[in-house]
């Protein structure tokens, strides 16, 4: 059979190949930084050879029942005006057998392996030296990130020593998320009220890109993270530097923008939680809101929203990326998103909950020392730690709870900020006063205030907590 | 029988022309047409939210619309696609040719027919006003609580979703019963299920299908429409609710869905390549017993879009291996359909090139299907735009082209003419490039990491070319579809007319006139074995290959109904009525309720205006007599 | 006589068939068919969420069941009766079928009644849609079977009053019969209702996991 | 049918009758279906067990019917009594209520919802909802129980 003969009157027809072509000459760059293929970790390697092994079963099929149909199609088109009519076969129960088999065989090689390595994979090998547990909690759209025994909360940038076999158990706070560093492991959705476990390691050093994968909401696009893989020794340095306090601020800017930051963006973005109480109190912090979120019924729908915990700001200048892995960090960026955070990412509350976006009193001088100010936050360089962390006593706890908390309204001295300075609170009443004002705010009001207190701290701090606190605010 | 005369307050309709006949048609002939213009309507809209989301992803970075926007169109999009264009345009071929291929004169119960019509047109309207009235939903076709939860969606968006999607499964339910009864039925004398269309075989499942999924899903939309209404619990995680449920119930119904969506399309090519082949459809009971089985195991297969969700080792493989099972009798209607091409006379028209481009896209379809089915590499695939390649080869590739190809199959039947074969060609080719444009590279990008859903993505993921290539593709789709509007209002406004039987076709309906008279069957055919007609018409090759006389049948000689005189049932206002009143009695459960005073409950009053008008239609249709008195 | 045939013919008349059923029968069966899926879901809901309520009132705080139990008796009563009023129908004794029908109603009435009083009851005692997974799967499960209840009343009230004499005689006994279908389903359904969430359900709060028990020993 | 008790069961619990369920004879001008094939028979003949437990073609008389009855009554007065002493079973409690309950369910399916006289074609129907429910669910169920052992507020 000639072949050019044959395919000549299709010849115009295959023309659809050529815009085709560079669809298929765009193959994948596994350089890419998200891509499944080059992976970094044995996790997804095994995915990635895997689907390899899937892929060129599936070009031999592709191949020869295509082929068999083009070809049918080219043989057996109607030439002409031939109106005689071809044999009529009805069917052959032998080929119909052979046609079952032959997939069934198939199937069954790819079957085989994909149950073995799905129970492979389920959980991490526990010959391989111990596993570094990293928690991981959900929201929208941005990624909290704590050490668990480590007493280290950070957000967005995920740091993993390289070579060890790391164990993410997570946990969502509000809709389903799917957690997923494509050169290291395939994705887990988190789903709210349950936890969701993933195991990786990482081969090689790297930044990995990471990216929600399960659509969560209007930001759903710009939930992204990042895993920077270190070597262990660099690793443990970074653990360490997280506990170490930050610099003295150097510019005027800092300085006035700490001040900005205390009084109204410290409610919700802890800085200072290179302090082991203070980290721990932050953990506190967010499981209380999250327990409130998820157990308060009687909580409005727009309250429920509100009740968002935001990103940990600790050492923020050591990150590398701003809004939740969306742009590098540099001044100009972050100034853009202090002063439009939707410009940036739409859809984030930043706008709706903090005070100068409300009443529109941010200026861009403001701005500015803003950003100065998180720009300096960096740890004191190693040995160079002028304040040794002192003994954990409930009174060092009770002050970096009322500093996580309450020094953004209450001062320690005379003055008024929002709420009434507190010097001396010890001579205005018993204990149980004190007790009583922190678990239900409005039950003793001075009458020229307005009680302005969240009544929610009796849910928020736990017991310990509380008295903690009033041990500190009995020394004032 | 007595019949008391019941005061129906309306008169029924008795002009077989102008809008009111329209509205009062009982004709399955009738139906279906308008199943299939309001389907090809919505498959426009549809396709314009498409376009819009492509000219928002052709570059990164892009802010050509909102993310919220964006969101609502994806939503609307699959929605669209899967509920008011695949579903009714596999409706109108029902209706329209399950009678024909049985020798029928209409379907079991016009009225009902009527009813199923109306409801999904009122149903899609409903769900369409949203874009109007406060936002359409933005929380996926897939709708996954607790994002769909009042907390997380605060506008009406998701509440029009939840009602408007009941509301379209009353219509399919309604019209899967009346499909069902009518197939077991309502068959020519002979016509044994063996012998039956592999059109019609397909359409049984299809509805068997419908009639068990729609309920599942309708449960889940009410527990989520309730949720957002009443306050109730369902997938509220703060009282202990577990959002996977609503995964479970949904993909329990949403995986029979996609048989629902696929097997009418698999059914026309079953029609098609015999009669463009000149053969008979190779191994009828293997394809047929396929069907059947796709069907069944299409039932435990819902956890493979669940795969990352967490559900255990144990769970994942087990779904796994189910799922890699249903790709054995798949596989069997590939090979049978090229056996049926194979040594044929193939007449390569637009209608047949759209069936091999099915196979041809089916394929590959099929094959990165296979590549989902194993979990580890699922985890890398799930939520990808590889997952949105792999299901628009299925359902567009598959589904659509298999529609296309009944489109131009059963035009002449009709309307008595051909559609414009040269511009049929072009529409095929320009829509299998632009399709292949814009899917295909979608693999790559799935691959590449690029998540579904996202409104835009960064510069520098190396998604940028690929994503420049699938917008410009999804123009030249565009284009296929615009030379296919043209090709229509050609051909309408051509004078050139049809033979009955322009494709020497093998099944029932081209043995009668076409466009067929109202009452379809002068005499009601006598069927004797699979392709009677094809048959008829050629007596010598009554002898099969294994030497054994195939019998035609004779039409019966005398009309079951008495008198010899054709009876169709009255045309009728009512399930008109019944199914707009069924649409505001679901529609208003939004947020409209009132308090009744002294207690604590919120009255829908709005239901019940529309449960009124239900039970005025329900009345009416049950006391409007079938058809007038002496009307024979 | 014409006149007669076509109007059976009109009504799926059996001889018309393929399958020899008559097409309104089919219709019904496939419609119970698919209903089965219906209530399955509900009932699968409330089986996941056993146990998983936050808070009270659990089921064995609330559920009542010796009322119950008397409802219940009641509406496989009605069952009867039903059966009763076709039996009759098919006889020609219209009169007695028009006695049992209207027995039936009055017995879903009922029925009814007693899911209002007990409805009320547990809101009384603090368990509402909102208040806990029990209450919404309960709720909503038992609402939407007592909303059948309730259609089926009206059905039946309309075939006893509104309809024919002729729809309760041997000549057209398919209209009764419909109703019949649609009614015993609703009984079977609060068969499965009463066991799995009254009686088995009774001592769901205490955590125990009786159901996978229970698909241990029957599936093993 | 010599036997005279069967003779009395007949008298007692069935009539012959010119009713519904005793299908007429197909019109001759309208022949009987041919054989429909592979497919055609294979629910009927699948459930011929069923048909041939049950007497085909009869319709029972209301005294059959109240017998029906009173043996549901008894099955549910079973019911509850076994549910006073549930204590005593132990994880026998369960299974032995769903046999209870399957068992009226049957009853009402096969008697009063007469499938055990009409045409097998309609069990099937009914069937094919009702298992394809149970076991579909029943997969949900053990599922889901992997899945969420208990309400699990994150530590």
């Amino acid at each position: 059979m000639n072949l050019r003969r044959l395919l000549r009157p299709l010849r115009s027809r295959f023309l659809f190949l050529i815009p085709v072509a560079p669809a298929l000459l765009v193959a994948c760059n596994k350089e890419d930084a998200q891509s499944t293929f080059g992976t970094s970790g044995p996790i997804a390697n095994t995915q990635a050879d895997l689907f390899i092994f899937i892929f060129w079963i599936a070009v031999a099929v592709f191949v020869l029942v295509e082929g068999a149909l083009i070809y049918s199609i080219v043989k057996f088109r109607r030439r002409g005006s031939d109106d005689s009519l071809p044999d009529q076969t009805h069917g052959n129960n032998k080929l119909e057998v052979i046609w079952t088999i032959i997939p069934v065989l198939i199937l069954i090689a790819i079957a085989v392996p994909t149950v073995k390595i799905i129970y492979d994979q389920d959980g991490w090998p526990t010959d391989q030296g111990p596993v570094l547990e990293v928690k991981v909690r959900a929201h929208q759209w941005w990624w909290e990130i704590e050490y668990p025994g480590e007493d280290v909360v950070t957000a967005n940038e995920i740091r993993i020593p390289v070579g060890q076999w790391v164990n993410f158990s997570m946990h969502s706070d509000d809709v389903i998320h799917s957690f997923w560093v494509p050169k290291l492991a395939g994705k887990m959705d988190i789903v709210p009220g349950d936890v969701r476990e993933l195991a990786m390691k990482a081969d090689e050093a790297g930044f990995y890109f990471g990216q929600c994968a399960e659509f969560c909401g209007e930001a759903h696009a710009k939930m992204r993270f990042r895993v920077k893989a270190e070597e262990p020794a660099a690793f443990q340095d970074w653990l360490a530097s997280m506990r170490r306090p930050p610099v003295e601020l150097a510019s005027t800017d800092a300085i006035d923008g700490q001040k900005i930051f205390a009084t109204n963006c410290a409610t919700c973005h802890s800085v200072n939680t290179w302090q082991a109480p203070a980290a721990r109190n932050e953990r506190t912090r967010l499981a209380g809101l999250r327990e409130t979120f998820l157990l308060d019924q009687d909580l409005a729908d727009e309250d429920r929203v509100n009740l968002i915990a935001a990103p940990n700001l600790t050492h923020f200048a050591t990150r590398e990326t701003l809004g939740a892995g969306l742009i590098d960090l540099t001044q100009e960026n972050l100034e853009q998103w202090i002063a439009d955070p939707d410009a940036v990412k739409e859809g984030n509350r930043m706008k709706d909950l903090a005070a100068p976006y409300r009443d529109g009193t941010l200026t861009p001088g403001d701005v500015r020392q803003l950003a100065a100010y998180l720009l300096e936050l960096e740890p004191v360089a190693a040995g160079t730690a002028t304040v040794t962390p002192g003994p954990d006593t409930p009174l060092k706890r009770g002050e970096a709870t009322f500093a996580a908390n309450c020094s953004g309204c209450h001062s320690t001295g005379d003055d008024i900020v929002f709420g009434p300075g507190l010097a001396g609170i010890s001579n205005r009443g018993e204990e149980a006063y004190i007790r009583e004002s922190i678990e239900d705010p409005g039950a003793f009001v001075v009458p020229d205030f307005s009680n302005a207190m969240p009544g929610n701290f009796g849910t928020l701090f736990s017991i310990e907590e509380i008295d903690e606190l009033i041990v500190y605010l009995k020394s004032l | 029988m007595t019949t008391i005369a019941f005061p129906t307050l309306i008169s029924r309709p008795t002009s077989y022309t102008g809008l009111w006949s329209w509205i009062g048609t009982v004709d399955h002939k009738r139906i279906g047409t308008l199943y299939g213009v309001t389907a090809f309507l919505y498959f426009l809209v549809g396709g314009v939210e498409a376009l819009i989301l492509r000219a928002q992803l052709a570059q990164a970075e892009s802010d050509l619309i909102s993310p919220e926007l964006f969101n609502e169109l994806f939503t609307m999009h699959g929605t669209t696609m899967v509920f008011l264009v695949v579903m009714p345009m596999s409706a109108a071929f029902f209706n329209w040719m399950i009678p024909l291929m049985i020798g029928a004169r209409d379907v079991a119960f016009p009225r009902l027919n009527a009813f199923s019509y109306w409801t999904f047109l009122f149903g899609s309207i409903f769900l369409n006003l949203s874009f109007f009235l406060g936002g359409a939903p933005d929380a996926g076709w897939f709708g996954y609580a607790n994002l769909t939860g009042n907390t997380y969606s605060p506008g009406d968006g998701v509440t029009f979703w939840a009602l408007g999607l009941t509301t379209l499964g009353v219509a399919s339910l309604a019209a899967a019963f009346n499909f069902v009864v009518t197939i077991l039925n309502m068959r020519a004398p002979g016509m044994g299920l063996m012998k039956m269309p592999v059109f019609v075989w397909m359409s049984l499942v299809t509805s068997i299908l419908i009639a068990l999924a729609m309920p599942i899903i309708a449960v889940a939309l009410i527990q989520l429409a309730l949720d957002r209404v009443w306050d109730t619990n369902f997938f509220n995680p703060a009282a202990g609710g577990d959002p996977v449920l609503w995964q479970h119930l949904f993909w329990l119904f949403g995986h029979p869905e996609v048989y629902i969506l696929i097997l009418p399309a698999m059914g026309i090519v079953s029609e098609t390549l015999p009669v463009f082949s000149k053969k008979p459809l190779f191994g009828y009971p293997a394809v047929v017993l396929a069907g059947a089985i796709i069907g069944f195991m299409g039932w435990f297969v819902w956890s493979h879009h669940m795969f990352t969700v967490g559900l255990g080792p144990a769970a994942n493989a087990a779904f796994a291996v189910s799922t890699m099972l249903i790709a054995v009798p798949t596989g069997v209607k590939i090979f049978n359909w090229i056996a049926t091409t194979w040594g044929g006379k193939l007449q390569l028209n637009t209608s047949m090139l759209f069936s091999l481009g099915f196979i041809a896209m089916f394929i590959i379809g099929g094959l990165s299907g296979v590549s989902h089915a194993s979990p580890p590499t699922d985890a890398q695939q799930q939520d990808t735009y590889y997952i949105v390649a792999h299901f628009h080869y299925v359902l567009f590739g598959g589904a659509i082209f298999g529609l296309f190809a009944g489109g131009y199959y059963w035009w002449p039947k009709m309307t008595g003419k051909k559609l414009g074969e040269a511009l049929g060609q072009w529409h095929f080719w320009v829509m299998l490039v632009g399709f292949n444009l814009t899917f295909g590279p979608m693999h790559w990008l799935g691959l590449n990491g690029m998540p579904r859903r996202i409104a835009t993505y960064a510069d520098g993921m190396g998604w940028e070319m690929s994503n420049a290539i699938a917008s410009a593709g999804s123009m030249l789709i565009a284009f296929g579809v615009l030379l296919f509007i043209i090709n229509i209002i050609r051909t309408i406004s051509s004078t050139q007319e049809s033979e009955d039987d322009p494709w020497d076709a093998r099944t029932l309906e081209w043995s009668i006139p076409s466009p067929p008279p109202a009452y379809n069957f002068a005499r009601i055919p006598q069927v004797k074995s699979l392709d009677d007609f094809w048959y008829t018409k050629h007596p010598d090759l009554l002898h099969d290959e294994r030497g054994e006389e195939i019998e035609v049948g004779e039409p019966v000689e005398n009309d079951t109904h008495g008198g010899g005189s054709i009876h169709l049932p009255g045309m009728s206002y009512y399930p008109f009525i019944t199914s707009l009143g069924v649409t505001i009695g679901v529609a208003g459960f939004m947020d409209i309720l009132v308090e009744v005073p002294g207690t604590n409950i919120q009255f829908p009053w709005l239901s019940a205006v529309g449960i009124v008008i239900g039970l005025w239609g329900l009345m009416g249709w049950t006391f409007e007599p079938v058809s007038e008195e002496g009307g024979h | 006589m014409a006149q007669a045939a076509v109007t059976q013919n009109q009504h799926g008349h059996i001889a018309d068939t393929n399958t020899g059923i008559s097409n309104r029968k089919l219709l019904m069966w496939v419609f119970l068919a698919s209903d089965c899926l219906f209530f399955g879901s509900f009932i699968a809901t409330y089986l996941v969420y056993r146990n998983e309520s936050l808070v009270g009132p659990y089921p064995n705080e609330v559920l009542n069941i010796p009322v119950t139990s008397v409802s219940t008796f009641v509406l496989l009563m009605s069952s009867l009766a039903m059966v009763l009023a076709l039996n009759y129908a098919q006889k020609d004794r219209a009169g007695l079928a028009r006695f049992w029908l209207l027995a039936v109603a009055a017995l879903g009435l009922v029925f009814l009644g007693f899911q209002v009083v007990e409805f009320m009851t547990f809101v009384d005692e603090g368990l509402t849609i909102h208040q806990n997974l029990f209450g919404t799967t309960f709720f909503i499960l038992t609402g939407f079977h007592g909303l059948h209840v309730f259609v089926g009343v009206l059905w039946l009230l309309g075939m006893a009053f509104a309809h024919f004499k002729g729809a309760l005689t041997s000549r057209s006994t398919e209209d009764l019969e419909m109703a019949g279908l649609y009614w015993h389903f609703v009984d079977i359904v609060w068969i499965v209702i009463f066991t799995v969430i009254y009686l088995i359900g009774f001592s769901d709060g205490e955590g125990i996991e009786t159901i996978s028990h229970a698909t241990a020993i029957i599936g093993g | 049918m010599a036997n005279p008790i069967s003779r009395t069961w007949r008298k007692l619990f069935y009539q012959d009758g010119g009713c519904h369920f005793q299908l007429p004879k197909v019109d001759s001008a309208f022949p009987e279906p041919p054989n429909e094939g592979p497919f055609g028979d294979a629910g009927p003949q699948a459930l011929g067990w069923f048909n041939r437990l049950t007497n085909n073609g009869r319709v029972a008389t209301p005294f059959f019917y109240t017998i029906i009855g009173v043996i549901l009554a008894i099955l549910t007065v079973l019911e509850v009594w076994l549910f006073t002493l549930s204590d005593d079973f132990g994880a026998f409690f369960v299974p032995m209520m769903l046999l209870l309950a399957i068992a009226k369910f049957v009853i009402v399916v096969a008697f009063f919802m007469h499938l055990r006289f009409d045409k097998n074609l309609l069990s099937l129907v009914f069937a094919s909802g009702f298992l394809l429910a149970i076991a579909v669910f029943m997969i949900v169920l053990s599922v889901q129980d992997k899945v969420n052992p208990s309400p699990l507020i994150a530590p």
